[in-house]
């Protein structure tokens, strides 16, 4: 229960910052979405026992948190709860594989660990890149960003009425479950007998309810397209931020830079 | 459609469960009519209102505004002229913001972005909530709620106005706003309440609905004074028609 | 059980991709014709549910891990195969985008994995098998039981083949299948059983949502035979697989993990391997990247060392750390300084 | 726990957006009082209340029920002396019919069967929906669920009756039959309300809420009678008391 209250706030908390106005923010919806992709692609596409090339790409994520205000601290939080997954799997890399790889005077490090912290940096960048496209965007302008990739309207429509009722569905969680509280003599949690009937009547109720909010959607021209204002025309600026960032990564998945930075300094 | 006659005709409706909530509903409202809709709870106020604009349709009967019949076809026209504030205001606010939520019906008409802000300013600072506009409406309070809601509509110029107690959880100041409101607005109006001093001040028409039946359609001071039938309905003369204790005179008339 | 990005390699990612994409351009045109006032809402509605369903994690009794359920076999009974999919894939898409669980580049994986053997395998073989005398209490148990245990079975395999193809984690195919397919039995049989008392009680409240999910689909009216033929096709493909990763551990399914190394992974050079690193090498617009079969072919004659790449010599290590501490410090100093400067301009502007 | 003195001392609570809806509240309300809490929209009414029965908890201050401090641990305690009506009734009702909804407190409360079905039915004959027990709550019309939300704390007999707009979307009679219930009803009550006309006849006291702040705590008559502080705290001076416009008396004194 906790966990669906601690999400819903995850979702709202998203959503207002992608309420923000910062340079970010304005950025066209679309760019930001073909950006993201790019980033990820090359992201992934690096060998498991690359670490050091990897490591520049952290300025994307770095450099949009900072311009758009983000707070880092919920980003941190979320990136906990995914980890372990990721980790576990990854974790097995350092059991498997133990062919020495980076041969330092003082240690010597196997692929394994190494494979895994590229996993594990991997996972960092691929959350945070999704994590920072939603907060300065939001669902509805990525859904209009959709919609210009020439995505299906029932999809984009199925998409944004899940996102507006799992609103909907958690509120109403959180208003039987407060109410069950005050009229239960302070017990903790749900009595097990209860939760069938919670549950189903829960279902009815969000559907109902669901089916209001719908009609009232209808009721004011709703016909299938979710309008978020101005359609902005991509501009000038927009290519930039998608032809710099396209750049940058181009040139980080080819040469690796600390790898040059760190030879240059060491003299080796 | 510039006449909007609405013409309802024996109209019948049960819900899935059985539950017979209209049982041969007919009127005709004119253009330009302000009509008071009241009745006990459960007549089935709400449940006619909600065959004004397609929510519901009826098992029996027909309903048209402006001689184009209620039907899902014709629902985007219906919908386009017809503007319905809801009984519950969680079912009628679903965007980010508050501004966002009022301007959703604008811009589904697909007005300019410039005439969309002026709508929603306008209709925000009508309601009284111009400073609520970037608060997210999930986080309003009840009363802050409903005048987003009445916002909503107002925002699409409606020519024809159908409320569901819209004055219930409005402070007394905002009540009195609102009907400052419905007083300017010179289309038709048709509005279910229990607020029966409102439906007093606003509406020279009033219907009252019984078990989901018309029982009298007349003048408001002639139905709302008549005690008897006011309390075989379930009802109360309103407080501005009950008797000066002092001189025993009925104040308004 | 979401893939997560990190875990993927793009071709693997995009073939699911496109998979995917594939799947649901279909369903959205199936949709598309019985879409009604009645169906939007719900579809919405289910979507949330399910979502919200995933966000409960329980533990796993004896195995210290947690599952949470998958939902797709709930979505195929209430909204009928091609809505429950498009229905599954928002909600992945929502997941990606605000808890990053999963990925935006594993979308592809996790909706086929969640989805696509639920709605287009459970669901039309198994539950509209069960229910082809119609609907009643038992049978919806046994039915939902069954088909959601057998969708989550063929789901979780799905993940540990698309793990190993994508070459980053070191787990053999034998242990991770023994990881996998067991915790997703328990998980199965959880899931069957909240399915069943949802779709029970729904039955029960609202019968009109079960029948017309299940009438309105075309899918009941397609012969057995093409579902079969189908069928067929995907267990070829399958058993194809699985039979390279059998012959690479003859033993596999008793693999331990402490006596494997990572080293006999993937030796094998079987025929598929090499087609897919010839269509990769084809496809791919990052040369470097590659299965392992061909690092290894390129590293062969390069040095005996094993897994010989990038160099090992502690020259480049050293210089490799030095860079990438630089890189991060500079990194961090990059934030810190557009955070200050905004800070300033915002007191300043005040 | 005998005298349920109800003591608030400089409450400040601020929604986690940052928005301070209490800003230092501090009253005491005696054993048997009745107290009317009014104000405009958003002035921190509902939040207010939820402090007495613990679903929010102050920042600052602290608040007390018959001397047992309302925190976390005393909740239970807390919940069985107080019942609270919620400003939406979908808020309180949960269960699969009105009749198990109502049962629900009292069986929790391991009360046998014929006692519990005692209370429910007296209860709902209390708010006068009696016929809509086997009904599942969520199909009910909006006046209904207040009616039955209303019915769930009564039947909890809870020593201190907390009360958020209780007479929004009754029909005059089912409110009428409210205020009758209330009179009788002798221990503490606090109610909110835009309904000056029931807090008018139903408190003795009535404090004055704006911005989260007390501005009047004192005898009802004499605030709400008071025209100019009416005004400005986004109120208006209840129907019951404006002037006669035949005689010019006020009406109650
Ligand atoms: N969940 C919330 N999150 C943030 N702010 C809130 C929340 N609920 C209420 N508020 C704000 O707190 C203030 C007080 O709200 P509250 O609900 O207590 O008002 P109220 O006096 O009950 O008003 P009403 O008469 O409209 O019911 C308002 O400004 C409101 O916008
Ligand atoms: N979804 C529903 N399913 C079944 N019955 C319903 C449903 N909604 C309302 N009803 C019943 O239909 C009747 C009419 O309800 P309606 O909501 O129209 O009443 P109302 O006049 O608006 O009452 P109120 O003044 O309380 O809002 C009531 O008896 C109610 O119980
Ligand atoms: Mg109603
Ligand atoms: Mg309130």
């Amino acid at each position: 229960m906790s966990n669906m209250i601690a999400s819903l706030y995850n979702i709202r908390l998203l959503d207002e910052l992608a309420e923000k106005r910062t340079i970010i923010h304005n950025i066209h919806p679309l760019i930001k979405v073909l950006t993201t992709c790019v980033y990820l692609i090359v992201v992934v596409s690096f060998n498991k026992y690359e670490l050091s090339g990897l490591l520049p790409l952290v300025f994307y994520p770095v450099i949009i948190i900072a311009l758009a205000d983000i707070p880092i601290v919920p980003l941190l939080k979320r990136m906990l709860v995914v980890a372990p997954f990721i980790i576990g799997i990854g974790l097995f890399n350092p059991l498997f594989d133990h062919s020495p790889m980076v041969v330092l005077p003082w240690i010597q490090i196997s692929g394994g660990w190494i494979s895994f912290f590229s996993i594990l940096l991997k996972g960092v960048l691929t959350i945070l890149a999704a994590l920072v496209l939603i907060a300065t965007t939001g669902m509805t302008r990525i859904a209009a960003a959709l919609g210009m990739m020439r995505v299906p309207r029932v999809f984009i429509l199925q998409l944004l009425l899940t996102y507006r009722y799992i609103s909907v569905l958690i509120e109403e969680v959180g208003r039987t479950v407060r109410a069950y509280s005050l009229r239960s003599r302070g017990e903790k949690g749900i009595r097990f007998s209860d939760w069938g009937s919670l549950t189903g009547q829960l279902l009815i109720r969000t559907l109902e309810r669901a089916q209001r909010v719908y009609h009232s959607m209808c009721c004011r021209g709703f016909a299938g397209d979710y309008n978020v204002g101005s359609e902005k025309r991509i501009q000038i600026g927009d290519i930039l931020y998608f032809t710099g960032w396209g750049l940058y990564f181009v040139v980080i998945r080819y040469f690796n830079i600390p790898a040059a930075i760190g030879s240059l300094i060491t003299g080796v | 459609m510039s006449h909007h006659i609405i013409q309802a005709n024996n109209l019948k409706y049960t819900y899935p469960d059985g539950r017979q909530a209209l049982n041969g509903v007919t009127f005709q409202i004119q253009h330009g009519e302000s009509v008071g809709i009241v009745g006990a709870n459960g007549a089935g106020k709400s449940t006619l209102l909600m065959h004004l604009v397609g929510i519901l349709f009826p098992d029996e009967g027909e309903i048209s505004v402006g001689e184009v019949p209620v039907i899902k076809k014709t629902l985007p026209v219906i919908r386009q002229s017809v503007g319905m504030v809801f009984q519950d205001p969680d079912d009628q606010l679903f965007m980010t913001t508050v501004y966002d939520d009022v301007a959703f019906g604008p811009r589904n008409y697909k007005l300019p972005e410039g005439e969309v802000e002026k709508r929603v300013k306008s209709s925000l600072e009508t309601v009284g909530i111009l400073h609520l506009m970037d608060r997210p409406p999930y986080k309003l309070s009840g009363g802050e709620k409903r005048a987003a809601a009445i916002a909503t509509v107002l925002a699409m110029k409606p020519d024809i106005l159908v409320m569901d107690e819209p004055s219930s959880a409005l402070d007394p100041k905002s009540r009195r706003r609102l009907i400052t409101l419905l007083k300017r607005f010179t289309h038709t109006k048709i509005i279910a309440s229990h607020d029966l001093d409102m439906v007093l001040e606003l509406c020279e028409r009033t219907i009252i609905l019984n078990n989901g039946q018309i029982i009298t359609d007349g003048t408001t001071l002639d139905i709302l004074a008549n005690e008897e039938l006011m309390e075989k309905c379930g009802l109360e003369m309103p407080l501005g028609l009950q008797g000066c204790p002092v001189c025993g005179a009925k104040k308004a008339t | 059980m979401h893939m997560a990005d990190a875990l993927i390699s793009p071709v693997v990612g995009g073939a699911m991709w496109a998979a995917t994409a594939g799947v649901a351009a279909y369903s959205v045109k199936k949709v598309q014709n019985d879409l009604d006032e009645q169906k939007i809402p719900l579809m919405g509605v289910m979507g949330a549910f399910v979502f919200a369903a995933q966000m409960i994690n329980f533990t796993i009794p004896g195995t210290g891990s947690s599952g949470h359920l998958g939902g797709g076999m709930l979505l195929a009974i209430l909204l009928g195969p091609y809505a429950g999919f498009l229905a599954m894939a928002s909600i992945l898409v929502i997941q990606a985008l605000f808890f990053a669980d999963g990925g935006l580049l594993a979308l592809g994986c996790n909706v086929f994995n969640l989805g696509f053997y639920t709605c287009f395998i459970a669901y039309p073989l198994i539950y509209k098998w069960i229910m082809r005398k119609g609907y009643s209490t038992g049978r919806i148990f046994t039915g939902t039981m069954l088909s959601a245990i057998v969708g989550l079975q063929l789901g979780a395999f799905s993940v540990v083949l698309e793990t190993l193809l994508s070459g980053k984690s070191e787990l053999p195919f034998g242990t991770f299948v023994m990881l996998m397919q067991p915790i997703h039995l328990a998980i199965g049989v959880v899931e069957g059983l909240v399915t069943a008392a949802v779709v029970g009680f729904v039955w029960k409240a609202r019968p009109e949502i079960i029948e017309k999910a299940a009438s309105g689909e075309a899918l009941g009216r397609v012969s057995i035979k093409k579902v079969l033929a189908g069928l067929a096709i995907v267990a070829v493909i399958t058993g194809g697989v699985f039979s390279w990763f059998a012959s690479a551990y003859p033993d596999g399914l008793e693999w331990s993990m402490f006596n494997t190394s990572g080293k006999e992974e993937l030796e094998a050079p079987g025929g598929i391997h090499q087609t897919l690193a010839a269509v990769q090498e084809k496809i791919a617009f990052l040369p470097d990247y590659g299965f392992k079969v061909q690092e290894q072919e390129t590293n062969a004659n390069a040095a005996e060392t094993e897994e010989a790449w990038p160099a090992v010599d502690a020259g480049t290590s050293v210089s490799g750390l030095v860079g990438g501490v630089m890189t991060l410090l500079l990194a961090g100093m990059t934030g810190y300084c557009i955070y200050m400067i905004k800070k300033r301009n915002k007191a300043g502007a005040v």
